[in-house]
């Protein structure tokens, strides 16, 4: 079943064009929405939420109509903007209790509910404090919990791990893959950072100049028609690249110490032995080698040029 | 070549449409409410004492309050702006001298803040004293101190931005509570305002004040006089010292702010 | 390029770079660490914004500090958002390019050409204040770029940009270090970093924690216990080989994919050394092998998490 | 490379009887209130954050000494009428106190807010003017209208929230300068002269507190800054009084009743122009100068109308303001 079925949309805010005809269906799950700056993906999600009025063509979101039903959209849905943005003078309980009571939740309920999803959200005794003293990663976090807070069936993430370094951004990937494989909740994530959606995302909508220009499971976008195999060595060895070419592989890419080869003839039943020995015939470690597919990063690239 | 350049584009930054509509409403107010006065006086049939209505005008509303709003805003913008955009960093890492980068910022600061001023008196002595009499006006002698006072305030407050976290606040507190309250107050207190100097500079006789409340007619009147030298030497002194410190401030301090990370 | 030598800087009581020395010569360096680590403080020293508390920051040979000469050739693209939203990006790009002390007869062009290389010429005349988070990222890159510096200092450049911003912004990085000049980038996102530059800076709670070229650094951490996973068809007998040498802690075969056997290792140099003999002596067919704390990654967590 | 993080694995939905409970996070299905008053959530979640600073606190206690200082005067003419015997005291010439049946205490309530306005003033600007300005600042506007409420329940929730906040400090007070009547006087003819003085100075209260906030709110959504507001909200409102005030000396011409209009054509002239009608008091005071001696002035009641008029059209621009200003999206040009 489809989380939200978008046919013919089109959005626009004075004469600019921000969604051009937009036909989509995203399904359930964890659906990552990617295109470059000014592809529509935020006047999308902002649509979505019953915010715009389209111009023309419908929107449905979990069977409600986006240009009629917002309030009760809303009731459904969960949003953690891309901004910073909090409300001064509070700190995280109350800030994500107020939040839940203006979702209708008793005061009562909402309290309750705003501490189980702050601790849910790895924030432990600082959500006692001042919320303007946050870090920019307790602020992310501050920002999910408030959308989780009233229990959405629709979660919207807009650049959920923007300026966080590699541990908060390490923690709240995996609060997102969480909440959206084992919590059951549909959730759609707009990111710049392909790693980010690799690892959250089962499968992705690339938009470009407010249309959609590519739909599927990641696991098939980016399936390889060829066969390739990524090594990674301990340091860059020029001698074990042309001893792979003796072998009769093709260099595709080759960045610092990473290379991907291709084998035109049928792959080699043992490749390990095969890349070993090459290795170790000329004098260079390998410290990991797979079976290649193509980065969602050149999936992307070439869904959009 | 590169100041004027500058010192043009902080101009057209100064002249946004939001800041104009501002500016004619302080230059307008003036006139508009003479022209209501006027209106009132034929009305009634009374005498209409130009004379009277223009000095109020001139020293209470124009000087008292169009010049020091207008050079508090547009003076202290000069650095604060900047720094509350955090946009002060393009200009700290250019190769230009710091007290240039802040003279070219605060010259048409002065410049809008004197056209205004300018603009607000003519208005206002047309308004008073109509096409016929203006020859007989204080209008030139306003007109040629008016630069003394702008020079004097936007120093002050120039000075105000370059040392103070929110120099808006505390250049209100200081145009409309100390420079209201000192002049008025008793003996040689009013020696401690700018506004003081600047009455001894450009005197306007004050309309015999009309009967007042109970409670207001209590202050004594009972103030030393201050001689117009004394003022020139203070005016011209405060001016020279502030534009001097405000100078060296921005030149050594520092204006980054922390971030929160 | 870039010299610090024991430098220090407090803001009262908070601490923001502490005892630093480093040199930063020609090229990217990548300066990295987690938030509050003293990167910005760092790059505020050495745009001359800031004083050192205690030590000496040396650029080009001269203290940058409120000094001409060195920003004649310094560039400087901050992490703060904001800039002049009243202006249009062309109108505040010839703005500094002005200050910069460019001639005029020589600004137009070269504003343009600097719009068109951070390929931002589509919404140059636009005003700024409507700009998205990638459109001002590409501006204020074109304002530090535009007077041609040799050293370029660049605080988190590439947040908010898209992929295809990202490969351009990254193009230009690349095409000014090798012309020699000395680019410092900062910035979160590792797998980045890995792919524009080896050589880095590694900052920690104002400590520089680790310097120089990321397989040095990776060579370092060798000595430190390592995972490893390894996809075969005999799992459970490469592992009882595998723990055979004094080498291998610990073997673990995976819950649910019993090919995926995972071994900690506390010498992995000897291990990765050791590793393709052992596989081809006894003719296993290995299908997939790779370590999961081999990247950039996990060389930063390994530091920082001690 | 970024290793492939496995898939944890489909969980279904959590059993209610399971030994274990996780205690992650789970659904919430439990009630909802009705969406009929989220307005009043905001209000309250407003009126506490407004009344939660020390600044408003002690402004807000300082704002009883209008009150406190009414009780002293009433006080004082109780002992002095007994000890006079009959001549009128120098309050009542002075035009503190009023002795006449069904001025005597609406007099005391009127004098009582006209002193009390400077502190709901700068209460006013220390509790409004961030009200809309900062979530315009903090981007909270995002938050709000994300949520299951429309633009109108923000809207109300906030004015409440200011509203609520003032009134407190502006009725609380009088309510128990009321009751302090209401036990002393009650046999001085409290409720048999002035029957509807408690209606009006709900009324007069209310107005006040409705007038500022709907000012407030509606400079306070065009700006980012909370600062400048207040600014700009307190030069208005204190150079309107004096211009409207300065207006009136002259063309009056010292003539106490006329063109009081214009005395009162500012937000703070208006409001005690409109408490004296409510009040229905006659301000009796002495003017004049020093040298030529002081003689007595009657100020009646100005146009109830025109008040009315004046502090109606301000609370509606302001009201108006805001609702045009207020947009969930940032409509990009």
């Amino acid at each position: 079943m489809a989380v939200a079925t978008i046919s013919g949309l089109t959005v626009r805010y004075g004469n600019k064009t921000a969604v051009d005809g937009l036909t989509v269906e995203i399904p359930e799950g964890c659906v990552g929405l990617l295109g470059p700056n000014g592809a529509g993906k935020t006047t999308l999600l902002k649509t979505l939420l019953g915010f715009l009025k389209p111009t023309s063509g419908s929107g449905e979101v979990l069977g409600y109509n986006v240009a009629t039903d917002g309030l009760k959209l809303r009731q459904k849905i969960g949003l953690m903007p891309e901004i910073d943005c909090h409300i001064p003078g509070m700190n995280a309980v109350t800030f994500v209790a107020y939040c839940g009571e203006m979702s209708g939740m008793p005061a009562a309920q909402a309290l309750r509910r705003a501490h189980e999803t702050l601790q849910y959200c790895r924030l432990g005794e600082a959500r006692y404090r001042d919320l303007e003293t946050y870090s920019t990663g307790m602020k992310q976090k501050v920002k999910l919990a408030q959308a989780l807070v009233h229990g959405p069936k629709l979660l919207f993430l807009d650049e959920p791990t923007n300026g966080l370094d590699p541990d908060g951004r390490d923690e709240m990937l995996n609060l997102v893959r969480d909440v959206s494989h084992a919590k059951g909740l549909n959730v759609i994530v707009s990111s710049h950072l392909m790693p980010d959606i690799e690892r959250t995302c089962d499968s992705v909508v690339v938009m470009r100049s407010g249309k959609m220009v590519r739909q599927g499971s990641i696991t098939e976008l980016r399936a390889l028609d060829a066969v390739q195999w990524s090594v990674d060595l301990r340091t860059p060895s020029p001698q074990f690249q042309a001893a792979m070419e003796a072998e009769g592989a093709t260099l595709i890419t080759n960045a610092g110490s990473h290379y991907r080869f291709e084998f035109k003839k049928s792959p080699t039943e043992d490749i390990g032995s095969l890349l070993f020995a090459i290795a170790i015939r000329s004098n260079a470690q390998i410290r990991g080698f797979e079976r290649a597919s193509r980065s969602l990063e050149d999936v992307f690239m070439e869904a959009i040029s | 070549m590169i100041d004027l350049y500058l010192v043009r584009s902080a101009l057209r930054d100064l002249t946004r449409t939001r800041n104009l509509i501002a500016a004619a409403v302080l230059v307008l107010a003036p006139g508009l409410l003479i022209w209501f006065l006027r209106l009132v006086a034929l009305n009634r049939g009374g005498q209409f004492d130009y004379a009277a209505v223009y000095s109020l005008m001139s020293e209470k509303v124009v000087f008292g309050f169009v010049m020091v709003i207008l050079s508090l805003v547009f003076c202290t913008s000069v650095v604060a702006q900047e720094v509350e955009n955090k946009t002060i960093v393009y200009l700290l890492t250019r190769p230009i001298p710091r007290y240039r980068i802040i003279t070219v910022k605060f010259v048409p600061a002065l410049l809008v803040t004197l056209v205004t001023v300018w603009t607000a008196l003519i208005i206002a002595a047309f308004s008073a004293y109509g096409l016929s009499h203006i020859g007989s006006s204080p209008l030139k002698h306003d007109l040629l101190l008016a630069p003394i006072g702008v020079l004097a305030y936007g120093t002050v407050f120039l000075l105000l931005t370059t040392l103070l976290h929110r120099p808006l606040i505390y250049g209100l507190l200081y145009a409309f509570g100390w420079e209201t309250w000192v002049p008025n107050m008793p003996g040689s207190f009013q020696r401690l305002s700018l506004m003081a100097y600047l009455r001894v500079l450009a005197p306007h006789s004050t309309p015999e004040a009309a009967e007042a409340d109970i409670t207001s007619v209590l202050t004594p009147q009972t103030q030393d006089v201050i001689s117009s030298h004394i003022a020139w030497v203070v005016m011209i002194t405060t001016i020279v010292v502030a534009f001097a410190l405000a100078l060296y401030t921005f030149s050594v301090r520092e204006y980054v702010p922390r971030d929160a990370e | 390029m870039i010299e610090l030598v024991n430098t220090s800087r407090w803001y009262g009581q908070v601490i923001g770079i502490n005892d630093v020395t480093c040199h930063v010569g020609p090229g990217i360096t990548a300066l990295l660490g987690p938030n509050g680590a003293g990167k910005s403080t760092m790059m505020k020293l050495i745009t001359g914004q800031l004083r050192p508390t205690t030590g000496k920051v040396t650029v080009l040979g001269e203290k940058p500090f409120a000094n001409p000469n060195v920003f004649r050739k310094l560039g400087y693209c901050p992490e703060s958002e904001s800039s002049y939203d009243t202006m249009t990006g062309r109108e505040m790009v010839t703005m500094l390019a002005w200050m910069a002390g460019l001639t005029s007869s020589e600004i137009p062009a070269r504003v343009s050409d600097t719009i068109e290389h951070v390929g931002m010429t589509y919404a140059a005349d636009r005003k700024i204040g409507g700009y998205s988070k990638g459109m001002r990222q590409r501006i204020k890159i074109a304002q530090g770029i535009i007077h041609d510096p040799d050293v370029l200092l660049l605080d988190e450049p590439l947040n908010g940009l898209d992929p295809v911003a990202r490969r351009e912004v990254t193009g230009v990085l690349h095409g000014l270090a090798d012309r020699g000049k000395c680019v410092v980038v900062s910035s979160h996102i590792l797998y980045e970093v890995e792919q524009m530059t080896q050589d880095i800076l590694l900052m920690h709670r104002g400590r520089l924690m680790a310097q120089g070229d990321i397989y040095q650094i990776r060579s370092l951490i060798d000595a430190h216990p390592h995972r490893i996973a390894i996809t075969s068809d005999y799992s459970r007998k490469l592992a009882s080989m595998l723990l055979e040498s004094p080498d291998v802690l610990s073997a673990r075969i995976d819950a649910e994919d019993a090919t995926r056997l995972e071994i900690e290792t506390r010498n992995p140099e000897k291990f990765y050394a050791l590793f393709p003999e052992l596989v081809l002596r006894n003719g296993l067919t290995i299908r997939r092998f790779y370590s999961p704390d081999n990247n950039l990654e996990s060389v930063f967590k390994y530091l920082v998490n001690e | 490379m970024i290793p492939p993080i496995p898939a944890i694995p489909q969980q279904t939905v959590q059993n209610q009887n399971a030994p274990i409970a996780d205690l992650s996070y789970r659904n919430y299905d439990g009630p909802l209130n009705s969406r009929a008053i989220r307005w009043w959530t905001i209000a309250l979640a407003m009126f506490k954050l407004h009344t939660k600073p020390l600044s408003f606190k002690v402004i807000g206690a300082l704002a009883m000494l209008p009150y406190l200082f009414v009780i002293v005067v009433l006080w004082l003419q109780g002992q002095l009428s007994t000890a006079g015997g009959g001549r009128p005291s120098f309050l009542v010439m002075t035009g503190l106190v009023d002795t006449t049946p069904g001025q005597k205490f609406a007099l005391q309530f009127y004098n009582a807010l006209g002193y009390q306005l400077l502190y709901l003033v700068i209460l006013t600007l220390i509790a409004g003017a961030g009200c809309i300005a900062s979530d315009n600042k903090n981007n909270a506007l995002l938050i709000y209208l994300s949520k299951p409420i429309t633009k109108n329940d923000y809207l109300l929730g906030k004015w409440m929230g200011l509203f609520l906040s003032i009134f407190t400090v502006a009725f609380g007070p009088a309510a128990l300068l009321y009751f302090y009547c209401m036990v002393s006087f009650y046999s001085d003819g409290f409720f048999k002269d002035e029957p509807r003085l408690f209606l009006h100075m709900l009324t007069a209260t209310g107005v006040t507190a409705a007038v500022f906030s709907s000012i407030m709110v509606g400079l306070s959504a065009w700006s980012k800054s909370p600062r400048i507001t207040g600014a700009i909200v307190a030069a208005i409102y204190f150079a309107g009084q004096v211009v409207s005030f300065t207006l009136w000396r002259i063309t009056s011409g010292g003539d106490a009743n006329k063109d009081v209009i214009l005395a009162h054509s500012s937000i703070g002239g208006a409001i005690s122009g409109l408490s004296q009608v409510l009040y229905g008091v006659t301000v009796h005071t002495l003017r004049g100068r020093m040298k030529t001696g002081f003689h007595e002035v009657d100020y009646a009641p100005p146009s109830a109308f025109a008040m009315w008029g004046i502090l109606i059209g301000l609370a509606v621009i302001g009201i108006a303001a805001a609702r045009i200003k207020i947009r969930a999206v940032e409509v990009i040009s």
